[in-house]
């Protein structure tokens, strides 16, 4: 059922802890949306760098800080080719994505009392948009923004299939709204928003669109002139890379003009007790020395992922997505949370089980060796909209195969007894 | 199932047959508590007489950790003094605390008789907060019933 | 030369990078304050983890997310002790200290609007302090801060040693004084300052504290209680451990009530459309998904310190250091920028060459496989203030042997011939 | 020194003794730069006269990889069209950005005369501002005696 061309049992060999074994069963590790698991390369880049190159990057005129920045800088190199970047000078490295959508958050209300940022300053009046299926790190900013500057917080509404209420997108996103921020696919949901749609529509009315990419990055090709929003992140633990490193790709006239964020060194042009002046992006948004080694191993990620081919890797999942959508609804009871067969999809199925909570069905799946998981997955609105406390997530990735998910459905018929 | 498994028939039983369910009409006290990570709840109502808990009822919804603990909690607290049961859930915190490393000796394991079961949640640092919050529900209850006012009223006739 | 009991030649076989060569000639690095290098055990501790027993933290039911959350929570117990900090809840991880004291600053912003948070609040009128030798991460943060409430920046004063002028500390510390924030050990002068008097200074006016920790947390054993200050940071990649990861430590009572900095994943309570609530600290604090890996490497760190002894290094170091100073001194026309005796100095040692720029001066060690930096060192005003516009610096470590200071002296003379 | 130092001996020689160092009196345009990172500077006046660079002078501070390659600059472009200056500035910037690995025709290699001197400057990305400060102020310097003014009026003129 899996697709052709595309190797998983090759795959495997790549990530080592798939040999792992958990209460004496091999791992069946089905949390990737939650954070995905590491190919050998990446972790071997880490330590290479540091066993044989690493110092400090930018500040140094040795050998070693020429090394480390020619690598450092190369990954940038190599996500701007990821994401199809008109620049190189577009792509800033943060700690995670919910850093990336702070900065912004930040640096918006900055511009209230930098000089020449008037543009992008917010108040009362003004209108900060996301949508009802946002992650926290999606929602948690705005609401504080909002508090900060007098702005006021609204939402595109989701429907029973867990899709945007279509008509709400025009209706929520006005002449009023400043700035719209929507995730590419949910992550408690798997659902796959139209977000060359929704950027059209806040490019019509003026306001700002940042697209949060956390889950799409890892699963479908993300080509960020194609999407047509302004901002667009996401979190490389996700994509397969190391802990510790997110993107934030921007526009770059409007990078040049946002005032900064974080202030340290690396951002600076000079710096006197009188005042100081900034440097251009990306470092302007770049304080303090980077995780250097994170971003540097990002790179490798990039590079596997886009080996295996990023097209490969979607139409793989899609046929995973399918053939567990198959199999997870022929459980007696069994609820899908989200759109319930493959099409506008990705790889991450959540559901219920009637009389069953999630913690116990994820916990007793560990113990066959089923890694999934249980929660609001940090996107809470969404379980309050379907009047559900939490739900049970299964999620795929390039290593997953068809016999995981037949371990998957047959596990979750063994909860289902337990319980009986 | 295997014979380690966190879902020992103890628990699975309490789950499915718990004691002390329901909210007695009589009570001192009543607090509600909620597990924001996961969305547990647990509504506890206290009666206490001469020091003892004389009453324990309780309502709730959650994973099958968390109904099963309360229930063995109202088994073992309904009757006791306040200051055995306090001791009591203290002694149950540390079991949960114990990372899985927990020592128990034979006295310690008499007096929490059902509640080793549990024993295995604590190697789960997402899931002590279930097995704790009817405890920690029960603790707060007794608290609101004015016990241990006497004891810190110092301050007040000041 | 170097103290009984410290093996360093045991600590060279620790870090492989130490075998590496630069232009044919054995390395020589001389750059630690810039950053550290790494031992193997801390460069074996990530990849150990994400080959065995890597998934997200804090939000897994399952066997891999209770390994690695009780790896990270590990790695805070670690740091906690290390810092002799009273609870282990007061340790916050953060990128690195740029982003620690980023984040002081735009809580104590946030608190203009937070709720509840009115004892934090600045405005015109109030003062912000810091010293003239700080690193711009310590400027730029509190010059922004002073930007966004219309509060006013001031510093202490440096003399002609490098030293802080000590009438000034309590001439700029006063009753309108709101914080003061200050380095432990400069980065590019290598004085020590009197932490305690100037955190005594501002407590005695109601001010918060915070020391910047960055160049002490590697040379001397730091006691967060015994400093006596609110607040204490320090960064990773220059304690030996990776790249991307950085502590903050507060004062529990000031956490629990300080206003939450990024919002996102973690760092919640609960999360609805109409608003959210915040969880305690430290977690407060970390929104989103931390640098995992990085902590738990870090923990790893600390422990390889730890076991060398922090006081023997601070032996090690002073021993070093004041072979260095009386070797360089000893040059023709070279001036030392800072202390000129070992006395409440650490290994770090600043340095001009009449006609010779720090950058050439830099190069050319290079060539001869010794790494130093050259320019402002990130502290442009201590530049400014002596007239300068670069220097040379040379730093030491756990692995600096006194054979490395007699090439480094040697090759200081080398550079002078070259443009004798 | 090794051979493949990048001090090479045309380096140290210019560094010692700078052509065209001093600021001439009669000059079309004045432009001072500062690299911030390093601190180094230099101030450049030049003269045009019919499309071409009929005088330059300069006086600057600065690392000797800064103060060397504004003195071969000067000796480059000084009697040469603005737009060979030009196309020898963008040549020398290529070179910079070719990260050690530039392939020189045998006519590149004539035209930057000892300029190649500085290929093994673009190793060191901390150092590709210094040995570019004097081209790009006299770029700039170019630019602000009105050189390409002409041929950028069509909106002026609209
Ligand atoms: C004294 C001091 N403070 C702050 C910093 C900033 O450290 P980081 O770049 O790791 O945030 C440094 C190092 O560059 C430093 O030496
Ligand atoms: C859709 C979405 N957005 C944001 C995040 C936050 O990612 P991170 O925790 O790496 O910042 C996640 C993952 O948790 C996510 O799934």
């Amino acid at each position: 059922m899996t697709s052709v061309g595309f190797d998983v049992e090759a795959v495997r060999k790549d990530f080592p802890i798939l040999s792992r074994e958990i209460h004496g069963v091999p791992l069946i590790y089905l949390d990737s949306a939650n954070s995905a698991q590491k190919p050998q390369v990446v972790i071997d880049s880490e330590a290479d760098l540091y066993a044989n190159h690493y110092a400090n990057v930018a500040r140094a005129v040795h050998t070693l800080g020429s090394e480390v920045t020619h690598a450092y800088e190369g990954a940038r190199d190599k996500v701007a080719a990821f994401l199809n970047a008109p620049s190189r000078d577009e792509v800033i490295f943060t700690r995670n994505i919910t850093e990336a959508l702070n900065l912004l958050a930040y640096s918006l209300s900055n511009a209230s009392t930098f000089p020449g940022a008037q543009r992008f300053r917010l108040g009362p009046g003004d209108e900060i948009v996301v949508t009802e299926m946002e992650h926290h790190s999606n929602i948690v900013p705005w609401q504080q923004l909002a508090q900060r500057t007098g702005a006021t917080f609204r939402w595109i509404p989701i429907d029973d299939e867990g899709r945007l209420v279509e008509s709400a997108i025009d209706e929520v996103i006005t002449e009023r709204t400043k700035v719209v921020s929507f995730v590419y696919q949910s992550n408690a949901l798997g659902t796959i928003n139209p977000v060359r749609r929704i950027a059209e529509r806040a490019r019509a009315v003026g306001a700002l669109s940042i697209v949060d990419a956390a889950q799409a990055a890892p699963h479908l090709p993300l080509d960020v002139q194609d999407i047509g929003a302004d901002f667009v992140a996401f979190t490389g633990h996700k994509l397969y890379g190391p802990s510790g490193v997110g993107v934030l790709w921007g526009r770059y006239e409007l990078l040049a003009d946002l005032p900064p964020f974080l202030g340290g060194g690396e951002m600076i042009e000079t710096v006197a007790m009188s005042g100081s002046t900034f440097t251009a992006p990306p470092h302007r948004f770049e304080a303090g020395t980077p995780m250097i080694a994170q971003a540097v191993a990002l790179g490798t990620a990039v590079d596997y992922v886009t080996a295996l081919g990023m097209d490969e890797i979607r139409e793989h999942e899609k046929a995973l997505t399918a053939y567990a959508l198959d199999g997870l609804q022929a459980i007696d009871g069994l609820r899908i949370i989200g759109p319930s067969t493959s099409l506008d999809r990705g790889a991450t199925i959540s559901f219920t089980l009637p009389g069953i909570h999630p913690h116990d069905v994820a916990q007793l799946l560990d113990e066959q060796g089923i890694a999934v998981r249980a929660g609001h997955h940090c996107a809470r609105p969404v379980c309050l909209r379907y009047g559900i406390p939490a739900t049970t997530r299964a999620s795929f990735g390039v290593y997953t195969t068809s016999d995981e998910i037949d371990a998957l459905v047959s596990g979750v018929k063994h909860v289902q007894e337990i319980f009986a | 199932m295997s014979a380690d498994s966190l879902y020992q028939q103890i628990i699975l039983d309490h789950y499915k047959n718990p004691h002390h369910r329901g909210l007695p009409d009589d009570f001192d006290a009543e607090v509600h508590h909620v597990n924001p990570t996961c969305g547990d709840e647990v509504t506890v109502r206290v009666k206490l007489t001469g020091g003892a808990i004389v009453d324990l009822g309780w309502d709730g919804e959650g994973c099958s950790i968390s109904q099963a603990s309360t229930s063995v909690m109202s088994e073992l607290v309904v009757g006791k003094a306040v200051d055995d049961a306090m001791a009591l859930q203290d002694k149950f915190l540390s079991l949960m605390q114990s990372r899985g490393n927990a020592t128990l000796s034979e006295a310690d394991e008499d007096e929490l008789d059902d509640a080793v079961a549990f024993e295995g949640v604590s190697k789960y640092p997402a899931r002590i907060k279930c097995a704790l919050l009817g405890w920690m529900a029960m603790k707060s209850a007794v608290a609101e019933a004015g016990w241990g006012a006497g004891t810190n009223s110092a301050g007040e006739t000041a």
